[in-house]
């Protein structure tokens, strides 16, 4: 029962064109997303993978525009359905927040208000996108939605505050806020990395039958890539502000086409053998100060070339759903789909 | 209404008690003045002899020790009660068992809980220990001490408290009521706030023209300035000199005053150092820039004086002893053997003017080489350590206790009073037996002589300099009429007061 | 909670006794006479005698204080100097008065001072954070004496907006004295003349007492509203959909409120304090006052029963901040603060 | 020890400087951005140049009285007219900033160091110690400050240096509070921890480590104070208890000029300007130094 | 066989000596709770655990959060305060010591923290940081420190121009990697690493374990290594001990634990790791509920509130952690453990 068996339409529901965002901070304009395009598809869970800094979060808050000074959109385009979200007005946007699409995030217990009973909290949610609705019934609705949550003595619990609540029923809370409005697509930025590995089974499994229920797409976050292999059905990974490799989750876990995929997965230490020191990449992750002019993995690269260093490479479509950023690829060039190079075992 | 209402500003939080017996400070004799009456009393607008008012005639045995008095009959206290000799023996004797600040007034003459007796209802006997000057003795009977209060309220609100196990005579109770048959009936007073007086229509000679006065507190003399300029007052009282210039502009007021019965003086305590030599004090009563003093810090509200009576008493003369010779100032330095001059502390208070005056006077000094350090202190320090002889130079001032020469000219020429002149170590024995034999005199031209020639040696080579007499000024709006400035507040008449 | 309770009023019992003992000590060390101030500088030396023995002064000082000690145990705060009544009596009149101004100061301290301190958080370093931080600033800058005229001669002289000094209109007779407060009395003897009258006085000295309180408070909220819109949970409002008005009330504000409470507790020691110089200038007859001439004046009984009241009133002050805090804050449990 | 690592002693010195030079880099562009900040800074700035320059500054003589040029309103000849005394009170105010920063930072060195010293042992040790010293600083600050203050002037007596004491004495309670606020946030972490586990002393500990932390919430929480001081000493000299006349001190300046604000405006208020600046300045100042220290700042 | 005949049958028979034992060791915090009360309660964040750590090992501690591992390796270093039991360092208590002997305890006992960002103190050049301990020590001064410092400095891969500056200038491994070099500065025997990795990325935690190996070997040390990511610990440790509520309840080899994990807990926290493959087939049990509070737990079995296949003699009396199964020193404490 696990999302990536669900079938997968391939109608758009969002669609990300060369999203780049930037802060402006005391040490200079930091480039967090130079360009960054994906699409998710109805009823689709995306993984988004990448280490600390590489811009997944800068991602998903930009989908709902929470980007706050000192960021700024500074251009691209998110097409969720038929309307522009970065065009939009504030109103239709607040519209769209929590009613349309989601977002769960990783601290469930900085992410609830401290001083606001978690069942209102719950109920706000229903409340700010249904006027008609009163409190009482909101209310109602919260508890109903926190039962199936699984949480036990839903009555009971909806009246507790945050801090008198584990992390795991805390993100529970958080999953059943975001949902309870029945959205079209659910973000979840690493809802899961803050928890113990029992929770988070506990945590993944409710969210799939929650998911599967209301037929929501979800855009997962997260670093572990041991529950983007079990939860996604396509993932993109992301380096330094750029999508570098997307493709269906099988593909590129079992053959990945960007060198840093690769280190990544080599780096895992769950099969290594204990014998050898691990695969490390070399080097550390580039400031984002600099704009972006050339590949921002070039200088960690195994297989860096002298172009690597000059030029951004293009996204190469390797099959119908796998794509890489690399020259490696070049001349199976994005048209021809082409045939695809053993970069594993070289 | 507002039209028979009379609103004073004023700066009334020295009130402590509002009874005859207790009450010392200027604003509590001064409201305590408007409610009782007196055996005699001031006139509205002549301070220097008493006249009759609940007496009606007076006897004195040949010895001069034995006084009787005759009271009207026809006087009622507000309570209803009849005013009778048996009440003025109960007030005297109170304030001789109450012992309080003001009842040295009385008992200075010797007078003791049994040296006064009613004779009869209207008949009132006192004795005294001694011969004294009937001046002298009269204005003390004027005094507010010597109020006469009514017996029967006062011995209904007797209590025993911690000071008066015997019984406070109503002491407690009359602090903030009143029991006296004046002009004025005390209404309420909130200290920090008002004192509210109602009219004593029944009044025997004053029934009061007005139907109310409240006396408002006011500390800030700039905002007594705005409320009595805005008309929320009626009088500002006491308003300084600087304030003055400007009110003068404003048309709907005028400026009623009245010289103060206050003498500013620098007293010198002639035991310390280069003080002792009589011509370093006679230097620095030439260094001293009275007129520029007195233009520009008193803003005129004042006269120079050279004597210690004050204007406006008895044997007041106007005289000048000293002016601002610098040449002879540092002719006699140099005499005592200070060509270069000395360093020497002065003390003064924390109160305007006494800051400004003490830095114009460290200004004067220094222009005869004398340098000096100032001290200012609050009254709790200062007095202290000016009873304690601590001082070289203190910057002070005078008010008389009564209405008489005799309460300045005692303090400042008799050692043995134990007060100005001992202060300032200058025990003179002539002019202590002078003021002791002017005491005595019955006949008052002789006495007024003998003080102006103790002055005479006071002010040559005495332990002081004497600065200058101030002048109240107040801020009267025009709708007020009959309004007669005092030189203090308990002679200051309420009754005559009218409002348009 | 009664332990709770039991163990604060035990605090300040000690607190109390220990002002006690430091104000005594103080008044010991003073190197000045009340007496001599009492008896005026006229008195002769004999009347300075007279009054210390009949005010005690005579005593060894263990005697006096363990009579002083002893009487305040009793409840007993002798006899003020300057009014000859029992500091009890004193204070039970002029206490309310001033606890009605700086009641009133503080409210108009936390209406204004709050809604300055979320504008200057939300528009961080715009031009209406500057003016705001400026125009609060000044409240704190100013001399309070100097202000009160200032606003003396402005307000009530020039453009008389508002009545003269004082508490009521000399003309208005004031209703009976259930609390001592004149808003409170009037409105329960239902005297609408009076009370709007007292409420026109009021405004000017509660406004420049205010301002005192109103920096604190508007910097307080600022920054902690500063630090609460930073925090995740605003995010999950906005990403609710929340509009930003309910944002920042309901999510941002009580949260951030949750600091200020302890500086507005403070701050109303702070008012009291403050009273001192605003009463004299506004003729406002309190315990500012009251205090003020005690001290200066060395009325010993007055100035140890009026701190101590000021002190408890500080500490009660406290209690009900302590007790709001953990209201406002579900993660308080009173045990640990 | 290896030769490689064998350091040349002027690069070392070099590199410190660098490092500092970042530091200073970093705050100065803290500051830079904070302009509010940095006019609290110029205010301050300017307040020691003119509180060092002042006999040059000073047209007149400050004590110089001429009582026949009395409250002369602002000319070319007195910028800020004269006073009571006749005094030019430009002069004054000028010679003016001497006192009130000698007061404001004698208070400043003798409360943080006393408060800094109770906070922390209370802090650190708990238990009976916090309880004893901070019952003792709960005495003290249920005490209204300027009465504190009074009381302790009067009883030191009169003074610059007196009131100066008495304000501290005022005063320590409060960064008592906030330095053991600040060592109980700090005892517990992991730094501290670690150099517990090293076998640090509880002294050592308490100087090399906590107390830096406190350090500058007590630094900004002093400037920000800065005001009250100076309204404090202020408000002693009005009674009599502080700064004696002559002395051209700002607060009494206000205070002898308030009979004549009606009509002489500039006798308090050119003075009573220089206290409000000077305290905008101080208050500003405080809290962009709170932001510059913050080291959360600095990562962004 | 219970494990404390375990410790010595094998300090009999091992060439390796035993470096550190920790000899049923209780701690206890007493808090306060509820509202307005001043009742207090006290937390058994480690409760009765026994183990013994032979040089060179590295002991693999896993746990979920608030199980007390923590707490554990606090105890050692004598930040957390010993209720009950012994910890010897070579057959040395070091429980309780103060002065000189504290002194010399943390010559040979380090402690890395979890949280890089918290762990350097702010206002401290990199050179403080880490010569604090020579300082401490006196074990050279003035620019002998910095020297030192250096050299230490370049073993973890820095070089000279990080000497000075502040921690907020270093990214989270960097800063683990100065943790590093402050520990080893003193040359101790024992570094007890408390999850060291979990703040940081895999990429990040590459490097650092794989230095942390390197350094191992290099300066003979041994390690208690706590984590909960058994990844990490599987690669790291020789071998391990799963913690549960304050209690140790399996203790053994490291592939022996992994590869036949007798203690439910252990086989549920095995089976719930996500695998990078998307081929392996996932079959979790999932536990119910959330873990207890270690706030006055009841008797019984730590583990009986949430096991699947709980009896009811595990809610009654707690198992001892005793030897099951064919490896020799695979210890479980658990009524009915899986042993094939
Ligand atoms: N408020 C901000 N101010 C300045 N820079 C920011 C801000 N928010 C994000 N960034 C920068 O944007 C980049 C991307 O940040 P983002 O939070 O998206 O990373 P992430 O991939 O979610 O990392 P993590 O795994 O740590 O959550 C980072 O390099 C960060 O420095
Ligand atoms: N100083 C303390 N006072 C009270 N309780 C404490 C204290 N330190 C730890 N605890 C409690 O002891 C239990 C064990 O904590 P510990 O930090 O050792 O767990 P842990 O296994 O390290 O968890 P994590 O994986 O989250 O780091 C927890 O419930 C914790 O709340
Ligand atoms: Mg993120
Ligand atoms: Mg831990």
């Amino acid at each position: 029962m696990l999302l990536k068996d669900t079938p997968v339409t391939t109608d758009k529901l969002l669609s990300v064109q060369d999203l780049r965002v930037h802060f402006h901070t005391l040490r200079g304009i930091v480039h967090a997303l130079e360009g960054v395009s994906f699409h998710l598809n109805r009823q689709e869970t995306l993984g988004l993978a990448g280490e600390t800094g590489c811009g997944k979060s800068v991602t998903a808050r930009s989908v709902l525009r929470l980007i706050d000074p000192p960021g700024r959109i500074v251009s691209g385009r998110i097409i969720f359905e038929d309307r522009d979200i970065l065009t939009l007005d504030d109103t239709a946007v607040r519209a769209i927040r929590g009613g349309e699409i989601s977002m769960i995030m990783q601290e469930p217990k900085m992410s609830l208000n401290p001083v606001i009973r978690v069942g209102d909290q719950v109920a706000e949610a229903l409340l700010i996108h249904d006027t008609s609705l009163n409190r009482s019934s909101a209310r109602t609705q919260a508890e109903e939605m926190l039962t199936q949550m699984g949480i036990p003595e839903a009555h009971r619990t909806s009246r507790r505050y945050p801090h008198e609540l584990s992390g795991g029923m805390a993100q529970r809370i958080m999953i059943a806020m975001m949902l309870v409005t029945r959205p079209k697509l659910l973000i979840a930025d690493e809802p899961t990395s803050a928890l113990d590995v029992t929770i988070q089974a506990q945590i993944l499994a409710l969210m799939d039958k929650l998911v599967q229920d209301i037929r929501t797409s979800v855009l997962m976050i997260t670093h572990d890539l041991g529950v983007m292999a079990e939860t996604c059905d396509r993932v993109a990974v992301m380096y330094a502000g750029n999508i570098v490799e997307m493709g269906a989750v099988r593909s590129v876990l079992k053959d990945p086409q960007h060198p840093y995929t690769q280190g990544l997965l080599k780096t895992v230490p769950d099969k290594a053998n204990p014998d050898h020191p691990l695969y490390a990449i070399k080097g550390n992750v580039p400031s984002l100060l600099q704009p972006q002019n050339h590949c921002r993995f070039s200088d960690r690269c195994e297989y860096a070339m002298a172009r690597c260093s000059r030029e951004i490479p293009p996204v190469y479509q390797m099959t119908d759903d796998h794509e890489a950023a690399c020259f490696l690829h070049d001349g199976q060039s994005i048209s021809s789909g082409g045939k695809q190079v053993d970069l594993m075992n070289p | 209404g507002r039209s028979d209402v009379l609103v004073v500003g004023m700066a009334t939080s020295d009130i402590i008690s509002l009874d005859p017996a207790k009450a010392f400070e200027f604003s509590g004799v001064g409201i305590e003045a408007q409610i009782y009456d007196r055996l005699l009393d001031f006139p509205e607008d002549r301070f220097d002899k008493p006249e009759f008012s609940l007496a009606e005639s007076f006897n004195v045995s040949e010895d001069g020790k034995t006084w009787t008095f005759k009271l009207r009959e026809d006087v009622k206290f507000h309570s209803g009660n009849q005013l009778t000799a048996e009440d003025v023996v109960y007030s005297f004797k109170r304030v001789v068992y109450l012992n309080d600040q003001p009842a040295f007034i009385l008992t200075q003459f010797g007078i003791a809980e049994d040296s006064i007796r009613a004779v009869d209802k209207y008949t009132v006997e006192i004795k005294l220990d001694n011969k004294y000057a009937s001046g002298i003795f009269f204005s003390c009977l004027a005094a507010g001490v010597a109020s006469v209060v009514d017996a029967k309220v006062a011995q209904q609100h007797e209590q025993k408290t911690d000071k008066y196990p015997d019984g406070d005579r109503g002491l407690t109770w009359l602090s903030r009521n009143s029991a006296g048959s004046g002009p004025w009936i005390l209404r309420k007073w909130e200290k920090n706030e008002s004192v509210i007086l109602d009219a004593n229509p029944k009044h025997f000679m004053h029934p009061p023209k007005l139907k109310r006065v409240i006396i408002k507190e006011i500390v800030e003399a700039t905002s007594r300035r705005l409320q009595v300029e805005k008309g929320d007052i009626d009088i500002a009282w006491q308003m300084f000199p600087d304030q003055i210039k400007s009110l003068m502009k404003n048309a709907d007021l005028r400026i009623e005053s009245s010289p103060a019965m206050v003498i500013w003086y620098l007293g010198i305590n002639v035991t310390k150092g280069p003080l002792a030599d009589n011509r370093v004090r006679t230097a620095i009563r030439h260094a001293i820039d009275y007129n520029g003093i007195i233009d520009s810090i008193m803003g005129g509200a004042a006269s120079p004086i050279n004597t210690f009576i004050p204007e406006g008493f008895a044997g007041y003369e106007d005289k000048v002893y000293y002016k601002e010779d610098l040449d002879k100032a540092r002719k006699l330095m140099a005499d005592a053997g200070f060509p270069d001059g000395f360093e020497i502390e002065m003390d003064h208070g924390d109160q305007t003017p006494s800051p400004e005056l003490a830095q114009a006077l460290q200004n004067s000094l220094a222009r005869i080489g004398i340098t000096v350090k100032l001290n200012k202190l609050i009254s709790s320090q200062l007095w202290p350590k000016y009873r304690a002889q601590k001082h070289d130079l203190i910057l002070a001032r005078w008010g008389p206790d009564y209405v008489d020469p005799h309460t300045n000219a005692q303090p400042f020429a008799d050692y043995k009073a134990k007060v100005l002149s001992w202060r300032n170590v200058y025990y003179n024995d002539e002019t202590s037996a002078m003021i002791q034999k002017a005491g005595q005199e019955m006949d008052n031209d002789k006495r007024i002589a003998i003080y102006k020639e103790v002055n005479q040696i006071i002010q040559t080579e005495g332990p002081y300099a004497m600065l200058f007499q101030p002048k109240y000024e107040h801020a009267v709006r025009n709708n007020i009429d009959n309004f007669t400035a005092a030189p203090t507040f308990d002679l200051w008449k309420l009754y005559p007061i009218t409002k348009k | 909670m009664l332990q709770y309770l039991i163990r604060r009023v035990v605090t300040l019992a000690i607190t109390l006794i220990g002002i006690m003992v430091v104000t005594f000590f103080i008044s010991l060390v003073i190197p000045a006479d009340p007496l001599s101030s009492i008896a005026g500088p006229q008195a002769p030396q004999e009347t300075v005698d007279r009054l210390r023995k009949l005010y005690g002064f005579d005593q060894p000082i263990y005697i006096q204080f363990g009579r002083y000690a002893n009487r305040l145990a009793h409840g007993d705060l002798g006899t003020s100097f300057q009014t000859g009544r029992p500091v009890l009596e004193d204070i039970a009149k002029y206490f309310p008065a001033t606890f009605e101004l700086a009641t009133i100061a503080l409210f108009f301290s936390i209406i204004v001072g709050i809604p300055l301190g979320v504008l200057s958080a939300v528009y961080r370093n715009s031009p209406i954070d500057h003016f705001s931080r400026v125009l609060s600033l000044i409240g704190v800058s100013m001399p309070v004496f100097w202000l009160g005229l200032v606003f003396l001669l402005i307000f009530y002289f020039k453009l008389g907006w508002f009545p003269e000094p004082g508490r009521l209109d000399i003309m208005l007779i004031e209703p009976e004295r259930l609390t001592g407060m004149l808003l409170v009395d009037s409105l329960i003897a239902l005297d609408w003349e009076v009370f709007f009258d007292a409420l026109k006085h009021m405004f000017l000295p509660a406004f420049v007492l205010g301002l005192y309180g109103l920096a604190g408070i508007a910097r307080i909220v600022r920054s902690s509203m500063l630090d609460v819109l930073s925090q995740e949970y605003i995010k999950t409002a906005r990403i609710k959909g929340a509009r930003e008005f309910i944002v920042l009330t309901r999510h941002a504000l009580r949260n951030a409120l949750i600091p200020a409470v302890t500086i507005i507790g403070l701050t109303y020691g702070g008012l009291l304090e403050g009273s001192v110089l605003t009463e004299t200038i506004f003729s406002w007859p309190g315990l500012g006052r009251y205090l003020g001439t005690a001290f200066l004046t060395l009325d010993l009984n007055a100035v140890v029963g009026g701190t101590m009241l000021v002190a408890l009133t500080f500490c009660l002050v406290n209690l009900v901040v302590d007790l709001l805090y953990a209201f406002l804050d579900p993660k308080i449990t009173l045990a640990r603060s | 020890m290896n030769t490689e690592t064998q350091i040349d002693k002027r690069l070392a010195r070099n590199q410190r400087w660098k490092a500092r030079q970042r530091y200073f880099k970093d705050s100065y562009t803290l500051w830079r951005r904070n302009h509010l900040m940095v006019v609290g800074t110029t205010i301050i700035i300017l307040l020691l140049l003119i509180a060092l320059s002042a006999p040059l500054l000073a047209t007149h003589n400050p004590l110089d009285q001429i009582l026949s040029d009395r409250l002369l309103p602002p000319t070319w000849e007195h910028f800020f007219g004269t006073d009571s005394l006749g005094r030019d009170i430009f002069s004054r105010v000028v010679h003016g900033a001497r006192v009130t920063l000698t007061i404001a930072l004698l208070v400043a060195l003798i409360s943080t160091p006393v408060g800094l010293i109770i906070g922390v042992l209370a802090g650190y040790f708990g238990g009976a110690v916090d309880e004893i010293l901070m019952r003792l600083s709960d005495v003290f600050l249920a005490f209204p400050k300027l009465i504190l203050a009074i009381a302790f002037a009067a009883a030191l007596g009169p003074g610059v240096e007196n009131a100066i004491i008495a304000i501290a004495v005022a005063n320590w309670p409060s960064y008592a509070r906030l330095a053991r606020a600040e060592t109980l946030a700090v005892r517990d972490n992991d730094y501290i921890q670690v150099i517990r586990s090293m076998g640090a002393s509880n002294l050592r500990i308490m100087v090399g480590h906590i107390t830096p932390m406190c350090l500058s919430s007590i630094i900004v929480r002093l400037s920000l104070d800065m005001g009250t001081i100076i309204l404090t000493a202020a408000g002693l000299g009005f009674l009599g208890l502080g700064a004696q006349p002559p002395t051209p001190e700002w607060g009494l300046m206000v205070s002898d000029g308030r009979l004549y604000l009606v009509d002489q405006w500039w006798v308090s208020t050119l003075p009573g300007f220089a206290i409000l600046i000077v305290v905008m300045g101080f208050n500003l100042m405080g809290d962009g130094i709170r932001d510059i220290l913050d080291p959360h700042q600095r990562q962004s | 066989m219970r494990y404390n005949n375990h410790v010595n049958r094998k300090t009999n028979q091992s060439h390796n000596p035993i470096l550190l034992t920790v000899e049923d060791l209780h701690v206890y915090f007493s808090i306060r709770e509820g509202w307005l009360s001043r009742q207090r309660a006290t937390v058994k964040a480690v409760n009765g655990v026994n183990l013994s750590l032979q040089q060179g090992d590295v002991f693999g501690l896993v746990g979920e959060s608030g199980c007390g591992k923590t707490t554990l390796g606090r105890a050692i270093v004598g930040l957390s305060p010993v209720s009950h039991g012994q910890i010897l360092l070579k057959g040395r208590s070091i429980v309780g010591l103060t002065g000189q002997d504290a002194h010399e305890r943390a010559r040979q006992v380090q402690l890395i923290f979890q949280d890089p960002y918290s762990s350097l103190h702010p206002r401290k050049t990199v050179c403080d940081l880490v010569g604090v301990g020579l300082k401490l020590h006196g074990l050279a001064n003035g620019y002998e420190i910095d020297e030192q410092v250096l050299a230490m400095l370049k073993r973890v891969g820095f070089n000279i121009d990080h000497l000075y500056r502040y921690a907020h200038e270093f990214s989270g491994g960097q800063r683990q990697r100065i943790s590093l070099a402050r520990a080893l500065i003193l040359r101790p025997k024992l570094l007890i690493l408390d999850e060291p990795t979990s703040a940081l990325d895999v990429s990040v935690q590459a490097q650092i374990l794989n230095l942390l190996k390197e350094i191992r070997q290099e300066f003979n040390l041994t390690f208690l290594f706590i984590s909960h990511d058994l990844g990490v610990i599987r690669y790291m440790s020789n071998r391990i001990g799963v913690m549960y509520l304050g209690h140790l309840v399996e203790t053994g080899a490291t592939s022996d634990v992994f590869e036949h994990p007798q203690h439910p807990y252990t086989q549920v926290l095995l089976s719930s790791l996500p695998s990078i493959d998307p081929d392996t087939p996932s079959n979790r049990t999932l536990l119910e509920g959330d873990p207890p509070t270690p706030i006055d737990p009841p008797p019984g079995c730590p583990f009986a509130q949430r096991c699947p296949g709980v009896k009811p003699i595990c809610r009654e009396q707690a198992p001892e952690l005793i030897h099951h199964g064919n490896s020799p020193d695979h210890f479980t404490a658990c009524h009915f453990p899986h042993v094939d």
